[in-house]
C-alpha cells in the first residue's frame, strides 16, 4: 500500500511537474498583460517537434547526452523567438484595444502554429526519441525511472532560476513595474516592450522544454497534442492563482496530484460508478470548489475591491 | 452598408453553390485538419490511387474520373454541410463518406434525399440502421471486428479472464462492447470495462488495477497513438496478459510507439490480409509509395477497395451513367478486392465480412490465421 | 424599423433561390446568430466572459434527442420540448451561476469552460441515458401545428422567425432598466452595487437567459441535424460563438450577425484548399481581429441608433 | 524648452515654472507630451537643446526627465526599494548607492519601511516614493503633476519643503498644481492655462500683483 | 441620521479604526478631516458596505447597516461619491443616473425586459434624472459619454448620481480634491444646497477652506480614533488638531522663506513682463 501511494506519488510529481511548466508560461504572460495566451499550448507541441529536427541535425539523440542538452537548448531559444514573433505580429497592436482582441487573436495563432506543425511536421505520431537517460531504481519499492528524476530536476531548475530572476533581480523588478503599469514603468525610464519581449520569450521557451520532456516521457508526439495539456495548464495555472508563479507551480503540481490519485482511487471508492474516463473533469471539478472558497485561486492576491479599481473586466 | 454586406453574401452564396463541374465526380470527405486526419488523408490516399488507376485505363465509359477531397473535421455538423455540397455538385455520382460513423450518420440521411450513392469506411453497427439504400459499407462492422479476437481469446488461447479498456469514442466503445458480449457469451469473466478519457496519455493508474485483476488477455478499443502508449505502460507496469487492439493498431507506428519489445506477441484485428501477404497488396503498397512518398496508412488499403467499389459501379451502371443506376449497380457488387470479396446484402452490409487477426512478432505484423 | 423589418423578409425570399447547400449554410449562420446574440447578453451586455455557452446548447439539444427519438421511445412534440429545453437550460444557468457569478474575470472564463466541459464529459459518459460516445441517431424531424419541417428551406423559416424574435428581445433587453444595470456591471461591478444594484441578481438573470436562449438553440440543432453526440459540443464550439460576439462587435446585435455570417462562411469558402483549411482560417482571424480589434461594427451604432438616424433623416 | 500646440512655454535650467488653470484646460496633457506619453499633432519640443518630440517616453526619462504623474501611481505589488530600484536609471551619473542614500536623506519614512510594500504607505508616503523614485534617475527636469492631491494640509507642507530642497540643488521643476496659493509662492514663473491656450504668463511675483490674475486664480477671501 | 457606534475595523494586527463614535444628524453638513491614514476612507468604506466592521454597529435611521450586503445599503438610502471617480464611463451621463433609479425588485426588472410591464417608471426615471442634471447645471451633458467628460464634469456627474436616488444620507469622498477654487466654489454651492431637513451629508476633504466654510460640524480624526469634535471655529483654534493635521499656522511662512531665500540667489528671468494670450 505504501509503495503503491509512493509510486503514484512520484508519477503525480512528474506530470506535475510538466504541467507547471505549461503553466509557467501562461501566468507570466498573463501576469504582464492579463491576456490569456492560447497560443501557448501550440509552442509545447511545436517545442516538442523542433526539437526532434535540431536532434536530427545534430546527428540524432541516441545515447548523447550532449546532443539531446544542445538540441533543447536550441529548442529553448527557437521557440522563445517564435514566442517574441508572435507577440510583435499578433498581439502587440492590439496592446489598449479591448482585452478580448488579443485573446482571440492567440486562438487564431494557436490554430495557425498547430496546422504548420500539421503540415510540416506530418500527421502521423512522432515516435519520440527520448531525450532523457534510460533505466530504472527503486526507492522503498516504487520504481523511479531517470526520466522522471531528470523532468523533475529540469523542472526544478528552470522553476527555481526563473522564480529568482523575477523576485530577486532589477530585471524583474522591470518585469513586475511593466506588469502593474507599462506607462508608469516607461515614465521612470523602462522600455515596456523589453520585458513584455522577454516574458514572451522565456514562456514559450520553457513551454516547449515542456513539449520535449512530456514527448520523452511518452514517447508520444502528435501534432494536436497541445489543445488538451494546454487546458489543463491553464486550469493549473488558474488553481495556483494567476499571474502568480508559486501559484502556477503549486497549481501545476496540485494537478498532477489529483489527476493521478483520483484516477487511481475514485473507481475503487465509488465502486466502478466514476471511472478513468471522467479524468478530465476531476481538475475541473477541483478547480470550481477550490475557486469558490478562494476566488483568486490558492495563491493569488486577494484584491480589496476599494483599492484597486476594478472597471470593466472585458 | 448592411444592403452591401447582404448583395455581397448572396453573391458569396451562389458563388458557392456552383462548384467545379468535371465529367464525372467522385467526392470523399473525413477528417483532413484534426488529430484523427493522418486516418483520413492516408484513407483519402488509397481512392485516388485507384481512381488515377482507373484513368489511366481509359475511365468510366470514356469519362474521366475527377476525385474531390473534403474536409469534414469529424464534426456532425460539417459532415452534413459537405455532405449538402456534395448532393448539390449535379456531377458529383458517389461518394466515399465518411470516416467517422458519428459523422456518417447524420450526412447519409442527406445523401440519401439526393440520391447519392454512399460507400463508407465507419465501422459502427448503427450506420446501417436506417436502411438507406443508397449506402454501402465494404468492411466489417464492430460487430466482425470485436468478435472475432473474443473467439480467439477464448477459443484459440482458452483466455477466463478479460479486462477490457476503451477510449470513450464512438469506435473504441463499440468494438469493446462487442468484444464483452462475445466473450461473456462465450463463458469468459470480464473482470473490469473500463473507459478513459480519450486524451488520455497515462493509464498508470488503470493499470494499477488492471495488474490486480491479473487478467489473462486484455482488450483496447481505441485507436494510436494511446493504444502504443498503453502497450507500453502495461509492460513497464509487468503486465504480461495478451493485449488485444482494433484496427487503428494495425500500423508500424504502433509496434514504434510501444517499442518492439512491448508489442511482441500483442494481437490486432484487421479487415485486410497483410500487404505483403499477396502479390496486390504488395504491389499496392509500392505504388502508394511512389505516389505519396509515404508508407500507405491504415485505411489506405480500404480507401484502394472503396473507390474500386465506386468505379466498378459506375462501369455496371450500364449506358446512362447517374446515381439512380450507379446505386444497384453497386448493390449488384461482386469481386474480389485486394483485401478481399466485396459483396452486398440487402442492408449495404457485406455479405460475409473479413476479418483477420495478426499478432507482432520480431518487430513485424504476422498473420495469425 | 422599416429597413430592419425587410431584412429578415429578404432573406426569405432570397432563400427561395438558394440551392440546398448554400441554404444550409444560411441556416447554420443564423443558428449561430442566434446562439450569438444568446451568448452577447452575458459577455456583450455584462461583460462576464462564459467560455461554456456549448453547455446549454447541449442541454436543448439533448433534451430534444432524448425526448423526442427511439432512445426511449418517446415522441414529444417539437414546441414542448423547445419549451422543456429552455427551461432546463435556463435552470442549468441559474445553478451554475448562483455559485460562480461572484468569481470576477477570467476566473469566472475558466469555471464556465469547465463546467463545458463536465457536461460535454457527462453527455459521454453516462452511457445509460445519452447512449455515449455513440450519440442518439434518428431525432424526429420537427413538427409545428401540423407542418413537417424536414427541408433546409423550412428551417430557414423557423430560424428566420427565431433569430428576429431574438433579436427584438435582446433589443428590448438592452435598452431596458435591466440592461442599464448589466451595463453598470460591466463597466464598474462595485460602484453599481454602491447605486443599490443587486448584481449577483441580475448578472443571473443574463445568465439564465443567455442559457435559455442556448437551449432553444439546441433543440432546434437537433432537430435539423436529427442526430447528437458530443463531438458537437466541444470547448471549440464555445469559442466558435465567442468568436462570432467579438469577431462581429461586443454588445452590438447587428454585429453579432454579421460575425456569425463571416465565421460560417468563411470556412466553407476555404474548403477549396483541403490541407490548408484550418491554416487560412487561422491566418484570416489573426488578420480579421488586427483589423478590427473592437468588431466589425462597435458597440454604438446598433439598433437604437439606427431608428435615431432613420428618423432623424 | 518649448511646447507648441497652440501653447509654447519655456523653463530655463534651474527654474521653478507652475501651471495653473481649471480642470480640463490641458494641464495634464501638457506634462504628457512633454515626456512623450502623448504625441503632438503638431509643432516641437526641445529639451537641453535637443528635439525630442516623438522621443518614447523611456527615452524622455532617460535623457534626465523626472515625471511624477497625477494620483502618484507607485507599484502597489513591490516594496518601496523595489520602486526605487524600478526608477533607477545607469549612466547618468550617480551610482545605485549615491541615489538611494540621497533619496532616504530626503524621506527619512521610506527609508525606514524599506522593505515592506508600497500598497500599505498613506498617500503623503506614497507621493513621497512617487518623487523619489523619479529621483533614482538623477532627473534634472521634474514634472509634477498635482503633487498636493487628496493629501492633509501637513504633508502638503513636507512635500513643497521639499521640492524647494530640489529646486535649491539645481533641479528644474515644471509644477502643475490646483492650489494656487502654494505655487505662487514657490514658483519662478507661472503659466496659467485655459482651453488649452497660455491664458496669461509671467514671473510668479508679477502675477500675484495683478488684480485680473487675482480674481481669476486665487481664491476669494473665505 | 447616521449613526458610528463604537466601530472597530482591524486589518490582521492592524486596528484601522479603534471603537470609533460618530453621530451625523440629518440637516447639517458634518465634515471629517484629518491626516492620511487615519481611517477617513475605512470609515465611509464600512458605511457603505466594502469592509465589513470587526466590532460595532453603523445606523441609518435605525436600520443596521453593518451586516447589510453593500447593494442592500444603497437600497437603504445610503449614497456615496468616490475618492477616485467610479463612473460608469461606457455609459452616457444620463444612463450613469438611471442606474441609481432601476428599479429594486429582481422581478419587476426582468418583467420589464421581457416588455410585459409597461415602461412608465422609465419614462419617470428619466425626468427624474434630468432635474438633478439641471441643479447641477449640466444638463447639456446628458447624452455625452461618461468617460469622455473633463475631471471637473466628472465629479459633478458623480455627486448627481449619489442624489438622484433621493438618499437619506450622503458620504462625499474628497470631493474637491483635483478642482480649481473656482470649481470649489461651485462644489460648495451644491453642497450648501444639498441641505436639507432628512438628508445627512457627510464630508470627508482635505480643502481646509472648504471645510470651514460650509461645515457645521467637525469630526477629527487620527491614528484610527476621534481626535475632536466640534464646530469648525472649535477646530481652528484647537491645539491638537493643528499638530496632527494643520500644521503650524507659520508652516505657510517658512515655505515662504525658503522659496524667497532661494530666489535671491537665483536668476530671474530678464525682461519677462506679465503675457495675455489671446482668447
Amino acid at each position: 500500500m505504501a509503495t503503491l501511494l509512493l509510486q503514484q506519488a512520484i508519477n503525480a510529481l512528474t506530470v506535475g511537474a510538466i504541467y507547471a511548466l505549461i503553466a509557467l508560461g501562461y501566468t507570466m504572460v498573463y501576469g504582464v498583460l492579463r491576456l490569456i495566451n492560447f497560443a501557448h499550448s501550440e509552442m509545447f507541441t511545436a517545442g516538442a517537434f523542433v526539437a526532434v529536427f535540431a536532434a536530427s541535425l545534430l546527428g540524432g539523440v541516441a545515447g548523447h547526452p550532449g546532443v539531446a542538452l544542445a538540441a533543447g537548448f536550441a529548442t529553448f531559444l527557437a521557440i522563445g523567438f517564435l514566442g517574441v514573433a508572435v507577440e510583435t505580429v499578433a498581439y502587440r497592436p492590439l496592446r489598449g484595444t479591448s482585452r478580448l482582441a488579443p485573446m482571440l487573436s492567440a486562438l487564431g495563432m494557436a490554430v495557425v502554429i498547430q496546422n504548420v506543425v500539421m503540415l510540416v511536421g506530418g500527421r502521423r505520431p512522432l515516435i519520440y526519441p527520448s531525450f532523457l537517460p534510460r533505466g530504472v531504481f527503486q526507492i522503498a519499492g516504487a520504481v523511479v525511472t531517470y526520466k522522471q528524476i531528470t523532468i523533475l530536476a529540469v523542472a526544478l531548475v528552470l522553476m527555481v532560476g526563473l522564480e529568482l530572476l523575477v523576485s530577486r533581480t532589477s530585471l524583474g523588478v522591470k518585469i513586475r513595474a511593466v506588469a502593474e503599469s507599462a506607462e508608469t514603468a516607461s515614465l521612470v525610464g523602462i522600455n515596456p516592450n523589453l520585458p513584455i519581449a522577454l516574458i514572451f520569450f522565456v514562456g514559450p521557451g520553457l513551454g516547449a522544454v515542456a513539449g520535449i520532456l512530456y514527448a520523452s516521457y511518452y514517447g508520444v508526439a502528435t501534432f494536436s497534442m497541445g489543445f488538451i495539456i494546454g487546458m489543463k495548464a491553464f486550469t493549473a495555472a488558474i488553481l495556483g492563482g494567476i499571474g502568480s508563479i508559486p501559484g502556477a507551480v503549486l497549481g501545476g503540481l496540485l494537478l498532477g496530484f489529483i489527476e493521478t490519485f483520483a484516477t487511481a482511487w475514485m473507481p475503487a471508492l465509488t465502486h466502478g460508478l466514476i471511472g478513468t474516463e471522467y479524468r478530465d473533469i476531476f481538475a475541473f471539478s477541483v478547480l470550481v470548489i477550490i475557486l469558490l472558497f478562494r476566488p483568486a485561486g490558492l495563491l493569488g492576491e486577494h484584491v480589496s475591491e476599494e483599492t484597486m479599481v476594478y472597471k470593466r473586466d472585458f | 452598408m448592411r444592403t452591401v454586406t447582404l448583395i455581397s453574401t448572396a453573391a458569396l452564396l451562389v458563388g458557392l453553390s456552383s462548384a467545379a463541374r468535371a465529367d464525372i465526380v467522385i467526392g470523399s470527405a473525413g477528417p483532413l485538419t484534426n488529430s484523427e486526419s493522418l486516418f483520413g488523408t492516408t484513407w483519402m490516399n488509397g481512392m485516388e490511387l485507384a481512381i488515377r488507376q482507373a484513368n489511366d485505363a481509359g475511365g468510366v465509359g470514356g469519362q474521366k474520373l475527377v476525385f474531390q477531397r473534403e474536409d469534414d473535421g469529424g464534426d456532425p455538423k460539417q459532415g452534413t454541410l459537405v455532405a449538402q455540397k456534395q448532393c448539390d455538385n449535379t456531377s458529383m455520382l458517389a461518394v466515399i463518406a465518411n470516416f467517422n460513423s458519428g459523422v456518417t450518420i447524420p450526412s447519409s440521411d442527406v445523401y440519401h434525399r439526393c440520391g447519392m450513392p454512399q460507400v463508407t469506411n465507419s465501422s459502427n453497427p448503427k450506420v446501417t440502421k436506417a436502411g438507406y439504400p443508397n449506402l454501402f459499407r465494404p468492411i466489417a462492422n464492430d460487430l466482425s471486428q470485436g468478435a472475432a479476437p473474443a473467439e480467439y481469446a477464448l477459443k484459440t488461447l482458452g483466455a477466463k479472464k478479460a479486462a477490457i479498456v476503451h477510449d470513450k469514442q464512438a469506435f473504441g466503445q463499440g468494438v469493446a462492447e462487442v468484444f464483452q458480449d462475445v466473450f461473456k457469451k462465450g463463458g469468459g469473466t470480464v473482470t473490469s470495462f473500463s473507459g478513459v478519457a480519450q486524451t488520455d496519455v497515462d493509464f498508470s493508474a488503470l493499470l494499477t488495477t488492471i495488474k490486480n485483476e491479473n487478467p489473462d488477455v486484455i482488450y483496447f478499443g481505441g485507436i494510436m497513438p494511446a493504444i502504443g502508449l498503453f502497450v507500453k505502460q502495461a509492460r513497464e507496469f509487468g503486465i504480461t496478459a495478451k493485449v488485444f487492439g482494433a484496427d487503428s493498431a494495425f500500423t508500424p507506428d504502433f509496434i514504434q510507439g510501444a517499442g518492439p519489445e512491448n508489442a511482441e506477441g500483442a494481437i490486432v484485428s484487421f479487415q485486410a490480409p497483410p500487404y505483403d501477404s499477396s502479390p496486390q497488396l504488395q504491389e499496392f503498397a509500392k505504388t502508394y509509395k511512389a505516389a505519396f512518398k509515404e508508407d500507405p496508412g491504415p485505411y489506405s488499403a480500404y480507401g484502394y477497395m472503396e473507390a474500386q467499389v465506386v468505379i466498378n459501379g459506375m462501369k455496371a451502371a450500364g449506358a446512362s451513367i447517374t446515381r439512380a443506376t450507379i446505386v444497384p449497380a453497386i448493390a449488384k457488387s461482386d469481386f474480389d478486392s485486394i483485401v478481399g470479396h466485396v459483396s452486398f446484402q440487402p442492408n449495404g452490409e457485406l455479405t460475409k465480412p473479413f476479418i483477420f487477426l495478426y499478432t507482432v512478432k520480431n518487430g513485424k505484423f504476422e498473420l495469425l490465421k | 424599423m422599416i429597413p430592419m423589418a425587410l431584412m429578415p423578409i429578404a432573406v426569405i425570399v432570397f432563400g427561395q433561390f438558394l440551392p440546398a447547400y448554400p441554404l444550409r449554410i444560411l441556416d447554420l449562420v443564423l443558428l449561430y446568430a442566434m446562439l450569438g446574440l444568446g451568448l452577447n447578453i452575458v459577455v456583450g451586455y455584462a461583460g462576464l466572459l462564459d467560455l461554456g455557452y456549448v453547455a446549454f446548447y447541449a442541454i436543448g439539444a439533448y433534451t430534444y434527442a432524448l425526448l423526442a427519438s427511439p432512445q426511449f421511445d418517446l415522441h414529444l412534440p417539437f414546441l414542448l420540448v423547445l419549451l422543456i429545453g429552455a427551461g432546463l437550460a435556463a435552470l442549468a444557468g441559474v445553478l451554475l451561476g448562483i455559485p460562480v457569478l461572484r468569481l470576477r474575470g477570467d476566473y469566472l472564463a475558466i469555471v464556465t469552460l469547465g463546467f463545458g466541459e463536465i457536461i460535454r464529459v457527462l453527455m459521454n459518459n453516462l452511457d445509460g441515458l445519452t447512449n455515449g460516445p455513440q450519440g442518439i441517431a434518428r431525432i424526429d424531424e420537427a413538427v409545428i401545428f401540423g407542418w413537417h419541417l424536414s427541408t433546409p428551406l423550412d428551417y430557414l423559416y423557423l430560424l428566420v422567425v427565431l433569430v428576429v424574435l431574438t433579436f427584438l428581445f435582446v433589443w428590448r433587453l438592452q435598452e431596458s432598466s435591466l440592461g442599464i444595470a448589466l451595463a453598470a456591471v460591466r463597466e464598474d461591478q462595485d460602484a453599481a452595487r454602491g447605486c443599490g444594484i443587486d448584481t449577483t441578481g441580475v448578472k443571473l438573470v443574463a445568465f439564465a437567459t443567455s442559457a435559455t436562449i442556448g437551449g432553444i438553440g439546441g433543440v432546434v440543432f437537433a432537430s435539423m441535424q436529427q442526430f447528437v453526440s458530443p463531438e458537437s459540443f466541444t470547448f471549440w464550439e464555445s469559442l466558435s460563438i465567442v468568436l462570432v460576439v467579438v469577431v462581429g462587435g461586443l454588445g452590438n446585435p447587428f454585429g453579432v450577425i454579421l460575425g456569425a455570417a463571416l465565421l460560417v462562411v468563411m470556412p466553407e469558402l476555404l474548403r477549396a484548399y483541403a490541407d490548408y483549411r484550418q491554416l487560412l482560417y487561422g491566418i484570416a482571424l489573426v488578420l480579421i481581429i488586427l483589423a478590427r480589434p473592437m468588431g466589425l461594427i462597435r458597440r454604438e451604432y446598433g439598433p437604437s441608433w439606427l431608428v435615431r438616424r432613420m428618423t432623424r433623416a | 524648452m518649448k511646447v507648441l500646440h497652440g501653447v509654447s512655454l519655456e523653463l530655463f535650467a534651474g527654474e521653478v515654472v507652475c501651471i495653473i488653470g481649471p480642470n480640463g484646460a490641458g494641464k495634464t496633457t501638457l506634462l504628457r507630451t512633454l515626456s512623450g506619453l502623448c504625441r503632438p499633432t503638431d509643432g516641437r519640443i526641445a529639451f537641453k537643446g535637443e528635439q525630442v518630440e516623438g522621443t518614447k517616453p523611456f527615452q524622455m526619462a532617460r535623457r534626465g526627465l523626472g515625471h511624477c504623474p497625477e494620483g502618484r501611481r507607485v507599484f502597489q505589488h513591490l516594496s518601496i526599494e523595489e520602486n526605487l530600484i524600478a526608477g533607477f536609471l545607469p549612466g547618468r551619473g550617480k551610482s545605485r548607492a549615491e541615489l538611494f542614500s540621497e533619496v532616504y536623506t530626503l524621506f527619512p519614512v521610506l527609508g525606514e519601511r524599506r522593505t515592506q510594500s508600497a500598497s500599505r504607505l498613506s498617500g503623503g508616503q506614497q507621493q513621497m516614493l512617487a518623487i523619489g523614485r523619479a529621483l533614482m534617475g538623477n532627473p534634472e527636469l521634474l514634472l509634477l503633476d498635482e503633487p498636493s492631491l487628496g493629501l492633509a494640509p501637513l504633508i502638503i507642507h513636507q512635500i513643497f519643503e521639499i521640492v524647494i530642497q530640489l529646486a535649491e540643488r539645481g533641479v528644474s521643476i515644471i509644477l502643475v498644481e490646483q492650489n494656487v496659493d502654494l505655487s505662487f509662492e514657490i514658483a519662478d514663473f507661472i503659466y496659467a492655462f485655459d482651453h488649452g491656450r497660455v491664458h496669461c504668463s509671467g514671473p510668479a511675483e508679477m502675477l500675484r500683483g495683478d488684480e485680473r490674475v487675482r480674481d481669476m486664480y486665487l481664491p476669494r477671501v473665505a | 441620521m447616521l449613526v458610528f457606534d463604537h466601530v472597530t475595523k482591524r486589518f490582521g494586527a492592524n486596528t484601522a479604526i479603534d471603537d470609533v463614535s460618530l453621530t451625523i444628524r440629518p440637516g447639517v453638513i458634518t465634515a471629517v478631516i484629518g491626516p492620511n491614514g487615519a481611517g477617513k476612507s475605512t470609515l465611509v468604506n464600512m458605511a457603505a458596505g466594502s469592509f465589513r466592521t470587526t466590532s460595532g454597529r453603523i445606523l441609518l435611521d435605525d436600520v443596521a447597516l453593518q451586516d447589510l450586503p453593500k447593494y442592500k445599503i444603497a437600497r437603504a438610502g445610503l449614497s456615496r461619491t468616490y475618492q477616485n471617480i467610479r463612473l460608469f464611463d461606457g455609459l452616457t451621463v444620463l444612463q450613469n443616473l438611471e442606474v441609481a433609479l432601476v428599479p429594486r425588485s429582481l422581478p419587476r426588472l426582468i418583467m420589464q425586459a421581457f416588455g410585459l410591464s409597461p415602461g412608465s417608471s422609465e419614462a419617470e426615471a428619466r425626468s427624474d434624472c434630468e432635474t438633478v442634471l439641471q441643479r447641477l447645471g449640466i444638463a447639456h451633458l446628458g447624452e455625452r459619454h461618461a468617460g469622455s467628460l473633463a475631471y471637473g464634469q466628472q465629479k459633478l456627474v458623480e455627486l448627481a448620481r449619489a442624489i438622484v436616488a433621493r438618499p437619506r444620507a450622503i458620504l462625499l469622498d474628497e470631493p474637491a480634491a483635483g478642482l480649481n477654487h473656482g470649481e470649489t466654489d461651485e462644489l460648495k454651492a451644491h453642497i450648501q444646497a444639498l441641505r436639507s431637513p432628512d438628508l445627512a451629508i457627510v464630508l470627508i476633504e482635505h480643502d481646509m477652506k472648504l471645510i470651514m466654510s460650509v461645515s457645521d460640524e467637525i469630526y477629527v480624526m487620527a491614528r484610527g480614533a476621534v481626535l475632536a469634535h466640534g464646530t469648525p471655529e472649535a477646530i481652528r483654534g484647537n491645539r491638537q488638531v493643528q499638530e496632527a493635521y494643520l500644521g503650524q499656522p507659520g508652516a505657510m511662512g517658512t515655505i515662504e522663506a525658503a522659496a524667497r531665500g532661494r530666489r535671491n540667489r537665483i536668476r530671474v528671468r530678464a525682461g519677462e513682463g506679465l503675457a495675455w494670450g489671446q482668447p
